[in-house]
């Protein structure tokens, strides 16, 4: 299949889907339901076949070349066959210069892929929504083409749009169908991601004012901020200011811990699957856009700013910890769990003034690993959240005991997926986790050996939770029905990739460690020639 | 030749797969598959010894010939270098490269540096390919001053592999592991023969002799942590075994968590490899004879050096039960004693001592001294407090943390031989007394010591072996447990003569000598010996079956030649010699230099001052407990303190729970609390001011924006309103008004006209 | 006739037109000033027979005189029932108007006494323009005189001149309009007066 | 003794003109202002006539005249029936007291 059907193809076929539902046809909620789940699996065997695909790009040297020289590679207006970069001029008149740019690599590819996988498990974890299914659905399948939009733009307009467009589904999903604060939690999800969405708005238009000719082209973006001398357009001052603006709008998303209130709210209110997506693949946008948007295009300001951004990440880590160990709600829990988690995210990229490609690829790659790795582990904590909580109707953690031997598979897929969160080895969470902490180090000593301490907390809270819920002996839930097999064949997948990928990283990293690379030492190229600099005018 | 290693491995994590995924079908099977998996595992690792001690002839030269060689002949682990293939054949290539220097370097040269034999695959690859700049630089280090400056150059480590490194105390310990593994699994299937979770616990058995094995054959420090938390979480599986008991799964999370602390440790000294090394690979980081690779030393500050070592000693202190992270073996004793006596005496405890053992030469002067104390403080108190313990599991978990404090100890006075020795021999007879007590467990269905008594006509079987144990451990003469408390001793002595400052710290193994004896055979007397104290408890007992004694017997036979048998004077290398011939030479230079040669000359003395201590111990023992000519009461009563002091673990428990846990749920709370009310409340807040605004700017639309509006149109409704008056249908006004208007125009005209 | 009888019957007659025209304001019967009212009208026309407005003063004469006053006549004396005959203003009414009046009368008759009307060249004294109907009919027509200033405007009346070249816009449709006009107002007026059965007051 | 001129014409409608107005303000019977407006038209007449013979209005003055004499005509038939109406309708011929259109 040529690459630009099936980029669009993966970017619109739930929406139309979507708009599919809308036909009368559809009028049993079961209908609306498998539709949603064909269509789903649908664009999760097209994210397949995109990864085949870009697999195959592999030229004699063994690597998949850039995204950066196939973006430029293909002229605008007509498109290299199958370099799986699509471009088309959308709104090009008046020298608007926005286009309709999808493209891959090897770190976009592993969120899209992650998305595709997610939205099946959240639509196979759709079936007990009860109220206004059709418009669930619909809203859950838009949801989806927000998000693959996101990872599939390559223009900052059309990137922009996407995140906007994710935010809405997102509102209603949770305001309509959570719990009973629903509505607080929804407003607040809104009113905060879209307060980041207007910093970062306002850091596209300072983009694409200063760039000349101007333009949205985040590739070409890239180029720009990586230019060094008297004369580059993006001066270090603005780029400074531009990366606060984008590291605010982004961390908000991430969550980093000030901006991180939202999380716990949406997630306990936001009903099972809303969860396992937010937790999947929403919170990966914010790390997304930092490694995508924020650091190539404003390496200036990520050096000036990379201790504050770390001190940001080891709080983020020993924060969401200890909130984490306070609670008394399963799934707020979980929620703390993940801004401790996607604390290690931030600190793996921010780590790179070591200067050393090398060591920063392994923040970054540790940065990008714990993304994919959190995206499996939570949703799968979330999914197995909501299991029990279908069955107890409440989710206060000192409540519950025993339910390992009450629900013995409901029990052991548990271990497994808590585990992984709490980054042991040989699951999906350690590398990850070690592999930021270690470039940390080498960063800051400080930093590192403090994320270390996450790992103790981390154990705590999760240990702890296992010992309340899972372990003991409890009489008031005797004869709970264990886990059912629609349940178990949506958390497996989860429970095998948090195996695998905890067994053999080269997995993921195989297809995603060398774009990585390419974008770090770009990144350090730049650093060294702002130490030339410095040690010149010294 | 490694593949066999590799293989012995990897069986038991089959078998742990099988096990996991076909456990409900399986059902009671799945111990026949974990038996047999790791007797496959046992049967290859052993081939493997043979055939590692065969192949190298110096390898079976007798004891003795244990002189100091300043020429020290290369090994043929020299190449070291980690293999980035991703397939075992390359692998196995190597190691026929491997056999082939093996044979050339076969000159009979006394104690060579061990054969290595190394493998590895790439586990996470950053770096694609070798980075083209680091590999000329490292080709032809020269150029590294044309290339740029130090800190700018391209190095580190781009791969993360996982591979095996067998030499000979890897080949040691895999045998140990396995051979006491066998034992344990055969002993269990008669054990747990009534528990309801009897396959899982078989599965978890599987997957920890993997963990263990993985950890044992590693060649880099990542991998040695990846397993060092697999066999936790296996710990913490099995000690919660019984996880409907509160106490259990209290003690699997205190056994986690304490073992993470640790953990931190070991990460902050992985860290410090990391980052002033680039590498984790034990070949990378020593030099073939045992020295730190003098390359990657220059390259790191002494402090740095120093943390990394004490970082990797806070790990061994976690798992190895080290003060003042020893609290959770004891508790540990809440799982099934199986696994007391595979994981929490034999292996897995025993792993920190390995990995200092392993690291030896990366440790600077203060690390080892701060491991010299940490080691000698342990085997002091855990000794204290086991002279008091009633439970008889919990006494012998104290039994193993002093034992380890005496290995830990002695590898921090360069006791690099007598450690490992200790290690190996400990394996056993803990085991085997572990063993003992749960067959003991097993026949009476109490823990307590105090109920029991009287035992040995009901079980004559248990009461022998364990005797064998207690008497191995005690240090008797021509037990194995002399000859390596024997070493320990000597070593000490000699450390003792040239750093007479640290004396009193040398004290402690010879008092801790006979307290070990003193509690080992109060523990036997009041177990098996006297008169029955619990009625039931006594008519109740009975002798274990065969699945359970036959594994004693044949732990108390290798408890008892585990050190070999020297005092046969046979031409088979001793344990000590084999264990030596894989000496570092980190441990025999610097401040160590001569010392083993000077232990070696003090045997004498250190035997006859074990024995004595051991002997002081027996007969304190024999006339407490055996013959009561003194009463343990009175004892109590006369230093009452003491034993306060000792009956409460010396109030570790207590400190750790007011000092640590406590706050840290109460930081944890605080926080909760400020994200709760400050954040979400400086949010709500700002939420709150925003909508009082939002009226504001409503009542500002409202009344001013809104009013400028009304108040036009009302303006000119009241302007016609009170211009309706005007409109008075009073016909004649009109007339007037014209009139005056036009009067008013001209009179306007004229005031403005200006000629 | 000489200056002096001209300027006594000027005299004369402005005191007819004026006089009669105060007294139609004093007088507080109705009737009365109907009366004074013919006077002052009849008047006027005589000022337009001494200006030499003979057609329009007959006209006045014909129409006014005779046909609108008597029909305010027939009006008065329709309507001078009882109470309606004396009518009176209140003092206050009269005062203020009477001060509005006089300031307007003052402010016109100080334009008049403007310095500009004694220009001879703007206002010079034409000459009595005799109009005959012919003449005025054909300035109906559009007509225009062949000299606007005649100097002896005597020779040529009565004389049917040629039709003069150039056609102006004339009076003639307006007139028809205005007949047209007048005559529905005159129908219409025939109508409002006709008599009728007064409708019932509507209570509520 | 009057010497026949523009001002004295001029004035003798000025007179007219404010009689004329007077009338209509001070006259509460219908028909009395009725006069009024006829005073005021020929006020104006007399205006126009004598701008017609001083000047250089020529016959277009007495042509308006003639217009507003057959205008007046009509005016007053149309008042008058106006006001026989008003008398009919309200029985009475008092102006102050023709109010209902007021606002």
């Amino acid at each position: 299949m040529i690459d630009t059907v099936l980029l669009t193809l993966i970017l619109f076929l739930p929406a139309l889907g979507a708009a599919m539902l809308a036909l009368p046809f559809f009028d049993s909620d079961e209908k609306s339901k498998h539709w949603m789940l064909i269509n789903t699996i649908a664009t999760f065997g097209l994210t397949l076949l995109l990864l085949g695909d870009f697999l195959e790009l592999t030229n004699e040297q063994g690597f998949v070349p850039p995204l950066s020289e196939r973006a430029l590679a293909t002229a605008d207006g007509q498109n290299a066959p199958n370099d799986l970069v699509v471009r088309v001029p959308w709104i090009s008149s008046s020298a608007f210069n926005i286009e309709y740019y999808l493209g891959v690599d090897g770190i976009s590819l592993s969120l899209i892929v992650l998305t595709g996988l997610i939205s099946v498990l959240g639509a196979a974890a759709s079936f007990s929504v009860k109220k206004f299914t059709r418009g669930y659905c619909i809203l859950f399948l838009l949801l989806e083409t927000g998000m693959m939009g996101v990872f599939l733009s390559l223009d900052f307009f059309l990137f922009y749009i996407f995140w906007e467009v994710m935010l809405l589904p997102m509102y209603f999903l949770i305001g309509i169908w959570g719990g009973p604060r629903r509505e607080y939690a929804a407003i607040k999800f809104f009113l905060y991601t879209l307060f980041g969405g207007v910093l970062m708005l306002i850091a596209m238009l300072g983009f694409y004012f200063n760039s000349d000719p101007n333009t949205f082209d985040i590739i070409r973006l890239q180029q720009i901020g990586q230019t060094t001398g008297p004369d580059a357009p993006f001066s270090p001052f603005f780029q400074r200011v531009m990366f606060v603006l984008l590291f605010i709008g982004f961390a908000i998303k991430l969550p980093a811990v000030p901006f991180h209130t939202w999380l716990p709210d949406a997630h306990v209110e936001a009903p099972t699957p809303i969860s396992m997506i937010l937790a999947g693949v929403l919170l990966k946008m914010g790390g997304y856009g930092l490694i995508r948007i924020a650091y190539p295009i404003c390496p200036d300001g990520a050096y000036f700013f990379a201790v504050p951004v770390a001190v940001i990440g080891v709080v983020s880590i020993i924060y969401g910890a200890f909130a984490a160990m306070a609670q008394q709600d399963f799934k707020k829990l979980v929620a703390y769990s993940s801004v401790s988690h996607m604390g290690y995210v931030t600190l793996g990229i921010a780590v790179l003034p070591i200067l050393s490609p090398v060591y920063y690829t392994w923040g970054m790659a540790g940065a990008m690993f714990q993304m994919i790795a959190h995206g499996i582990s939570s949703a799968g904590m979330f999914f197995l959240v909501g299991v029990i909580y279908e069955r107890a109707h409440h989710r206060d953690l000192n409540r519950f005991g025993g339910l390992m031997n009450i629900m013995p598979v409901y029990g052991a897929l548990s271990i497994v997926i808590f585990f992984a969160g709490m980054g042991l080895p040989g699951l999906c969470g350690f590398p990850g986790e070690i592999f930021t902490v270690l470039a940390g180090f080498k960063f800051g000593a400080a930093f590192g050996i403090i994320a270390a301490f996450g790992v103790i907390l981390t154990a705590g809270y999760i240990l702890w939770t296992v010992q309340r819920v899972y372990l003991g002996s409890n009489k008031q839930y005797e004869g709970t029905p264990d886990i059912t097999t629609w349940e178990t064949l949506t958390v497996l997948p989860l429970v095998f990739l948090s195996i695998l990928l905890g067994v053999y990283p080269d997995l993921l990293l195989g297809w995603m460690a060398p774009d990585v690379e390419v974008l770090v030492r770009d990144l350090t190229d730049y650093g060294r020639s702002l130490t030339d600099v410095v040690t010149a005018a010294k | 030749m490694g593949l066999i290693w590799v293989i012995a491995t990897l069986v038991p994590l089959a078998a742990f797969v099988v096990q996991i995924l076909f456990g409900s079908v399986l059902k009671r099977a799945n111990a026949y598959i974990a038996t047999g998996a790791i007797g496959f595992s046992f049967f290859l690792s052993t081939m493997g010894m043979l055939w590692y001690a065969s192949f190298k002839p110096g390898v079976l030269s007798p004891p003795g010939h244990h002189a100091h060689h300043e020429e020290v002949v290369e090994g043929a682990g020299a190449a070291g270098h980690a293999d980035h293939s991703h397939d075992g054949e390359a692998g196995e290539a190597t190691d026929h490269g491997h056999e082939d220097a093996g044979h050339d370097s076969e000159a009979d040269h006394g104690p060579v540096n061990p054969v290595a034999f190394e493998g590895s695959i790439s586990w996470a690859t950053l770096i694609r390919g070798e980075d083209t700049l680091s590999k000329v630089l490292r080709e032809n280090p020269a150029l590294g001053d044309l290339i740029g400056p130090e800190d700018l150059r391209e190095e580190g480590p781009g791969v993360v592999s996982v591979g095996y490194r067998i030499d000979n105390i890897t080949a040691l310990m895999f045998f140990m592991v396995t051979l006491i593994a066998t034992c344990i699994h055969v002993y269990s299937m008669g054990y747990m023969d009534h528990e309801p979770r009897y396959g899982r616990f078989f599965a978890y058995l599987s997957l920890f002799c993997f963990s263990m094995l993985a950890l044992v054959v590693s060649n880099n420090f990542f991998q040695v942590f990846m397993c060092w938390e697999l066999v936790g979480l296996c710990s913490y599986f099995l000690i919660g075994f019984y996880y409907e008991k509160k106490s259990a799964s209290c003690a699997a999370n205190k056994a986690f968590i304490t073992n993470r602390i640790g953990d931190v440790g070991f990460i902050v000294g992985l860290m410090v490899l990391f980052s002033t090394f680039g590498t984790f690979s034990f070949s990378e980081i020593f030099t073939p004879e045992g020295m730190l690779n003098p390359e990657l030393a220059a390259k790191a500050d002494t402090f740095w050096l120093t943390v990394a070592g004490i970082g990797i000693f806070v790990g061994c202190v976690g798992k190895s039960a080290q003060f003042p992270l020893h609290v959770w073996l004891p508790d540990a004793m809440e799982g099934p004693t199986p696994v007391s006596a595979l994981i929490h005496a034999a292996t897995m405890v025993a792993a920190g001592v390995y990995l200092i053992a392993r690291s030896f030469p990366l440790f600077t002067p203060e690390a080892l001294l701060v491991i010299t104390y940490i080691g000698g403080i342990t085997l002091f108190v855990a000794a204290t407090i086991a002279i008091v313990a009633t439970d008889i599991k919990k006494a012998l978990a104290y039994s193993t943390v002093s034992q380890l404090g005496y290995m830990v100890m002695v590898l921090g006075i360069g006791g690099w031989i007598a450690g490992l020795m200790h290690l190996i021999t400990h394996a056993f007879f803990k085991a085997l007394l572990f063993l003992c007590s749960g067959s003991v467990i097993h026949g009476t269905g109490t823990q307590e010591m105090p109920q029991m008594g009287g035992l040995y006509k009901k079980m004559p079987k248990t009461a022998l072996t364990m005797l064998v144990g207690v008497l191995c451990i005690s240090g008797f003469p021509l037990t194995s447990g002399f000859y390596s408390k024997d070493a320990i001793i000597a070593q000490v002595l000699a450390y003792g003569e040239s750093n007479p400052e640290h004396t009193f710290i040398l004290l402690l193994p010879g008092i801790s000598a006979g307290i070990t004896a003193f509690y080992m055979f109060r523990l036997w007397f009041m177990t098996f010996v006297g008169t029955p104290r619990d009625k039931h408890v006594h008519d109740h007992a009975h002798e274990s079956g065969d699945l359970m004694t036959v594994p004693l017997v044949i732990l108390a036979c290798c408890a008892f030649l585990a050190a070999g048998v020297p005092w046969l004077g046979l031409p088979i290398p001793s344990l000590e010699s084999f264990i030596g011939f894989g000496q570092p030479a980190a441990a025999d230079s610097g401040q160590f230099a001569g010392l083993t040669a000077r232990a070696h000359e003090l045997h004498g003395v250190a035997s006859v001052v074990a024995s004595g201590c051991a002997l002081l111990g027996t007969v304190l023992a024999v006339a407490i407990y055996w013959k009561g000519y003194l009463s343990p009461s009175e004892a109590q009563r006369q230093f009452p303190r003491v034993y306060d002091l000792l009956i409460n673990k010396w109030y570790f428990d207590e400190i750790y729970r007011y000092l640590a846990v406590r706050p840290a749920m109460a930081f944890g709370r605080m926080v909760a609390w400020f994200d709760k009310n400050v954040i979400d409340g400086a949010l709500d807040g700002s939420a709150d001011l925003t909508v009082r605004g939002s009226n504001f700017e409503g009542r500002f639309d409202l009344g001013i924006v809104d009013g400028m509006v009304n108040w036009i149109g009302s303006t000119f409704f009241e302007t016609g309103v009170s211009l309706k008056r005007v409109q008075t249908g009073w016909l004649r006004g009109y007339v007037v008004t014209i009139a005056l208007g036009a009067v008013a125009l001209v009179a306007l005209g004229a005031f403005l006209y200006t000629p | 006739m000489s200056l002096l009888v001209s300027n006594v019957l000027f005299t004369c007659l402005v005191l007819l037109t004026a006089v009669p025209a105060v007294m139609v304001v004093i007088t507080q019967h109705i009737v009365r000033a109907a009366c004074w009212l013919l006077l002052s009208l009849a008047g006027a026309a005589g000022l337009f027979f001494f200006l030499g407005a003979d057609f329009v003063g007959a006209t006045q004469l014909l129409i006014y005189v005779g046909g609108t006053l008597v029909l305010v006549i027939f009006g008065v004396m329709l309507t001078a029932t009882g109470p309606f005959v004396n009518l009176r203003a209140s003092s206050g009414d009269w005062a203020m108007s009477v001060l509005v009046g006089f300031s307007l009368l003052a402010i016109v008759t100080f334009g008049i006494a403007q310095p500009t009307w004694f220009n001879p060249a703007m206002f010079e004294d034409s000459g009595p323009t005799r109009a005959s109907t012919n003449r005025i009919g054909m300035a109906f027509l559009g007509f225009p005189e062949e000299n606007p200033t005649p100097a002896h405007p005597a020779e040529k009346e009565d004389v049917l001149v040629d039709p003069p070249k150039h056609v102006g816009v004339g009076y003639l449709l307006p007139f028809e309009v205005i007949s047209v006009h007048l005559v529905l107002v005159l129908v219409g007026a025939a109508y409002l007066a006709r008599a009728k059965q007064r409708p019932k007051r509507e209570t509520a | 003794m009057l010497i026949p001129s523009l001002q004295i014409y001029l004035l003798v409608g000025a007179v007219l003109f404010t009689t004329g107005l007077l009338c209509m303000v001070t006259k509460r019977n219908a028909i009395g202002v009725l006069m009024g407006v006829e005073l005021i038209l020929t006020a104006s007449n007399i205006n126009f006539v004598a701008f017609s013979r001083y000047g250089k209005l020529g016959l277009d003055g007495q042509l308006v005249s003639l217009f507003v004499i057959v205008l007046a005509a009509g005016e007053a038939a149309i008042a008058l029936a106006i006001a026989m109406n008003f008398y009919n309708n309200f029985e009475t011929i008092d102006v102050d007291r023709a109010s209902n259109l007021k606002g």
